[in-house]
């Protein structure tokens, strides 16, 4: 049984298991599924400073190994995560992060600054990189300048710990991760969804609502264990990494790529305890490689 | 809320009925876990293992339980990889399911005048083990059910143990001919109409069921990735905004949705 | 039996089923399981001024629905091309096409000048867009100006059909495509692989050689989608569309999409005679759908 | 040059044999047609349906073509999914196999001294083969078998057909115990070496015949794509630069490789 324990900045985690952000709705739907608790943390998700209704139906495309959505951050708005879901977050000793995402910086800020004001939320996840909304999101994570405006405008409001979600969608990803760095970032987590599209080739129409959508799942793994490793080597802030990320295996390979914690989208589809599954897998792991805590292993590649 | 349950199921046979439906019935693998219950209308997501091309799980109605004999049974068409994994599964292999899932019909307090259960094609899958509840709560449904042809038609006997059974083929090969709207029963006073199949025709209901003031619920198919309300991608426009169809539905009231009938 | 001949600038093509650089050696080794003839067209590996050994093995990790590589343009060189392999390929009617790379503008100059002295070879696919080289390859294709300059200098040395094969690994390909149509490129092909990593939990090292590596196959196919129907709508010459496909359905989600050829790659490994299964699923889609061209469809998506 | 066929096979045989090994028995689906002849030493490439993580096909060594029955033998190690799911094929499935692809063992002219085909674990498979062709030509091969423990031994019978048997086993448990280059039979006069097995074997085997200036062929197995010469992934460094595997390998004379032995 090895030390699991992770730390992102100032926040604490009892393992680095978290789960991704819009794939794990506000957690407690996972209930009947797992012990929640059981999690180094889960990330609620997107919340906006007022009431989405997100992109019309359909919003979802299954592909190779993946899948792409076109959700367009439907949420019932921050004020609605503050009173309904907050107290029940509040339950678990599990670590709420809050998704925060907006289409202009001061959306961000405004989110933000209520945000702060919930003590069992220690850290939020900045999404600066959805790319299904048509203002805002991946425009801010697609460009340096843009990226640290944002990052260094919610830095002043917030005093806990910053993780700054990243989009593939770039040429170099190291240069938007250094951005949010140099802005203040406590952390950066990466790989949003690629931008991708699907086609229904009988009716020659496209399949989402919005012709292009978010891909994710296995098949992207590769390309996000990429982005984590080379993240790694170019800032000093703490890695999370998350892409395709299917099993306990998957997951370590991610640790050693750099990443100090990971997450668990899509597969949370497929099956809703693969999370625990991730825990116990990486237990495994560290026991059968000899090691005592996970710490060993992040960054661990062996070149 | 009934909790939902990850099981690995057994299949104890797979018949191919008419042309491409076919009939899986499971039970537990641990013989000694009895089948939680679940209510008419519910869904399971099955995890397909043997098909590359299938990613996700796939949606599939609850067709009838049998909790007697510990059996869950799914009344399946061959649409694509997944459903066509699934019929080749044999008797013996095993499968992960998500069980139960979505909302349920709502059954009326007492039967005034005809409760009418309109299924087409393999929308009629529901109706069987919602016929199943109605009768043991001492009503009398009627089935309605459309087909292309006589050669689709499915699980007519098990039907008939539970209700009146009145069936439409497109080609008249069957019971009347036409569509499941033109059909004579629908001329009788009808206090409850419950419909699923493709969306045409329960656009059809519904708009049938509107002009007619019945009440009337449907049970959508939208498409989904997770099926338990996590992912947001299976939502319906409804009067109070985007829902999803696989947590708030399957099952819709027409006046909550915003279909142009 | 529909009209399958497409154009590509002055080429033209029988059908519009090409093969794509780098998997399907240079054409004949095909000979035992297909007509060669029925293609429109085939791309020869990649081809160089000079003898290449390409990166140490292993070159090659299996992903979800894809694949790495990192072969490094391991070729003969092209004078070998000249001699040994031109002879063959002027046997067959379907059209040989150069994959030509390099790693300065000389060295493109300079192959590329070789090759232009072939009467039977009608085009170029100049590749400024390998993953997998140190110097040169993809970093001409990550940058307007740089590709500008390769392509307009290839350009002056080239006047039959200069196709120019984008990487995907950009923020945004449009530009990169727009650099490459100024600079007088006839046609634009894309996509060429996704940088992406491979790790061996067990043995904590990178499965490549070269640490990272060029994914391709079906897992890639939305992002490549997504690809030709953002530059379709960009630019004006013809687009070339590959990544990820696999059959019939999926070349046609291409054409839909934008693209009057298509490239199959990887799926040649799986089944060396899908490039004829291709032409013949196109066939009868068109039948289907009461197409009388194959041009009918190209762009047709419906929004 | 062998023609390259694309072959649909079924499967007319499944065994499990000891541990993780099984022995896939193939005939062409078309029973019409017969087995193209192959040489020993080549493989075939399989298309593996049924495994979701399985992208690319799986190459496999011709363990055995019994041309009068028309069957293919395949001797396989259950590896990871890939090899798992052909061991869950059962009688009657089909798959898709590319025959025959590589080089083969070079057969010499005449049989001087003893012709000793060294197999360690799986890698013996070839052996089989490569025995009866040599018998066939009037050779007495000599089979040096290396398996972890006795319960690994497979095909022992028919080894027998077609050579001396030899075997060793690394807990003793059966034959001489350790590892094939300890076993006695190098002591005695030996033609030519033919090997397949794991890697650090292999080199152990290879270093004793340069040591001993016997002439000596190894088989290799780098990772594919294609297994036809086009992808240029599975490429080995030899002495004339990166060759493949596929198409000029798999059989490979020591002298060509740069192994520092
Ligand atoms: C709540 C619910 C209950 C269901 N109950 C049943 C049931 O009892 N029996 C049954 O046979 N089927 C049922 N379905 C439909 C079933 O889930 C699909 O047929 C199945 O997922 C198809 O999977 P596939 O891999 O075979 O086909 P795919 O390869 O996924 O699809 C083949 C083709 O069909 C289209 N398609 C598939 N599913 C849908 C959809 N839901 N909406 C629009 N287009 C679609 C795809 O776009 C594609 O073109 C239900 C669906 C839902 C949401
Ligand atoms: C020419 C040739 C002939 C072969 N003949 C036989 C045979 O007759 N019988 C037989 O059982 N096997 C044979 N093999 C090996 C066989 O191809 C692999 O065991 C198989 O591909 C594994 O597939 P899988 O999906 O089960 O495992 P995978 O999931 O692909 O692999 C599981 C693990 O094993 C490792 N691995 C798999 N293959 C190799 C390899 N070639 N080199 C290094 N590591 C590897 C992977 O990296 C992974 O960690 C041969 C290989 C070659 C190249
Ligand atoms: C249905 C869906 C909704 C998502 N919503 C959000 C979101 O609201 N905010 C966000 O930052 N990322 C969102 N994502 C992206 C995921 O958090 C994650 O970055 C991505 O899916 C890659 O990880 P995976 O492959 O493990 O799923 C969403 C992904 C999916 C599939
Ligand atoms: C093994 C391998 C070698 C490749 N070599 C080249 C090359 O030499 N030149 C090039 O432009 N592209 C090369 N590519 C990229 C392909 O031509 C193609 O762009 C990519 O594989 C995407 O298409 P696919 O998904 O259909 O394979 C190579 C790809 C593979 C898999
Ligand atoms: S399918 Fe995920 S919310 Fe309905
Ligand atoms: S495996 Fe493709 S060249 Fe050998």
């Amino acid at each position: 049984m090895a030390d699991l324990r992770v730390e992102i900045n100032k926040l604490k985690l009892d393992n680095p298991v978290l789960t991704a952000s819009g794939t794990f709705g506000y957690g407690h739907e996972f209930s009947d599924y797992i012990d929640l608790n059981r999690l180094g943390g889960y990330l609620v998700k997107g919340t906006t400073l007022h009431h989405r209704e997100g992109n019309p139906y359909p919003r979802m495309a299954e592909t190779p190994s993946g899948m792409l959505n076109a959700v367009g951050l439907q949420n019932k708005g921050v004020d609605y995560f503050i009173e309904n879901i907050y107290p029940i977050c509040s339950q678990y000793s599990s670590k709420a992060i809050v998704n925060v995402s907006g289409s202009c910086i001061d959306d961000y800020v405004a989110c933000t600054e209520k945000i702060a004001a919930l003590d069992k939320i220690e850290a939020i996840e900045l999404n600066i990189s959805c790319p299904n909304v048509k203002q805002g999101g991946m425009a801010f994570g697609t460009c340096p300048k843009s990226a640290e405006d944002v990052v260094a405008a919610v830095r002043k409001v917030y005093p806990k710990t910053l993780i700054v979600k990243l989009s593939p969608n770039v040429t170099d990803i190291t240069e938007i991760a250094r951005a949010a760095e140099a802005a203040g970032a406590d952390s950066v987590s990466l790989i949003n969804t690629l931008l991708g599209m699907a086609v229904n080739a009988e009716t020659r129409k496209p399949i989402l609502s919005t012709v292009t959508g978010g891909l994710s799942g296995a098949a992207v793994k590769p390309i996000a264990l990429r982005m984590v490793w080379q993240t790694y080597k170019s800032v000093k802030i703490p890695v999370i990494g998350l892409g395709g990320i299917m099993n306990a295996t998957d997951a370590i390979e991610f640790l050693l790529a750099g990443a100090t914690a990971i997450q668990i989208g899509t597969a949370n589809f497929i099956d809703p305890q693969i999370t625990v599954k991730v825990v116990d897998g990486i237990n495994e792991y560290l026991d059968r490689q000899g090691c005592k805590s996970v710490n060993e292993i992040i960054g661990g590649l062996i070149l | 809320m009934i909790k939902k349950n990850v099981l690995d199921m057994i299949v104890i046979d797979n018949q191919e009925l008419s042309n491409n439906y076919f009939l899986l019935k499971l039970a537990p693998v641990d013989s000694s876990q009895s089948l939680p219950y679940a209510e008419a209308g519910q869904f399971v997501e099955i995890r397909v293992d043997k098909s590359p091309t299938t990613f996700l799980r796939r949606p599939i109605s609850i067709n009838f339980i049998d909790f007697d004999n510990n059996e869950l049974w799914l009344l399946i068409q061959k649409i694509g990889d997944g459903t066509k994994a699934l019929s080749q599964l044999k008797i013996s292999d095993t499968l992960n399911i998500i069980y139960p899932l979505g909302n349920s019909f709502g059954l009326p307090e007492a039967q005034k005048s005809k409760l009418v259960l309109v299924g087409g094609g393999v929308g009629v899958a529901p109706m069987l083990y919602l016929g199943k509840v109605l009768f043991e709560k001492g009503y009398t449904p009627d089935f309605l059910l459309g087909f292309r042809s006589s050669s689709d038609i499915v699980l007519m006997d098990e039907f008939k143990k539970y209700g009146n059974v009145h069936i439409t083929t497109e080609d008249g090969s069957f019971g009347e001919k036409g569509y499941v709207t033109n059909h004579s029963l629908l001329n009788e006073p009808i206090q409850k109409i419950f419909t699923c199949g493709p969306k045409p025709m329960m656009m059809a209901v519904a708009k049938y069921a509107k002009e007619n003031s019945i009440e009337c619920e449907v049970s959508l198919e939208n498409t989904m990735a997770c099926g338990f309300g996590v992912c947001l991608c299976c939502v319906e426009k409804t009067t109070e905004g985007h829902v999803c169809v696989c947590s708030d539905g399957p099952i819709f009231n027409i006046e909550k949705l915003t279909w142009q009938i």
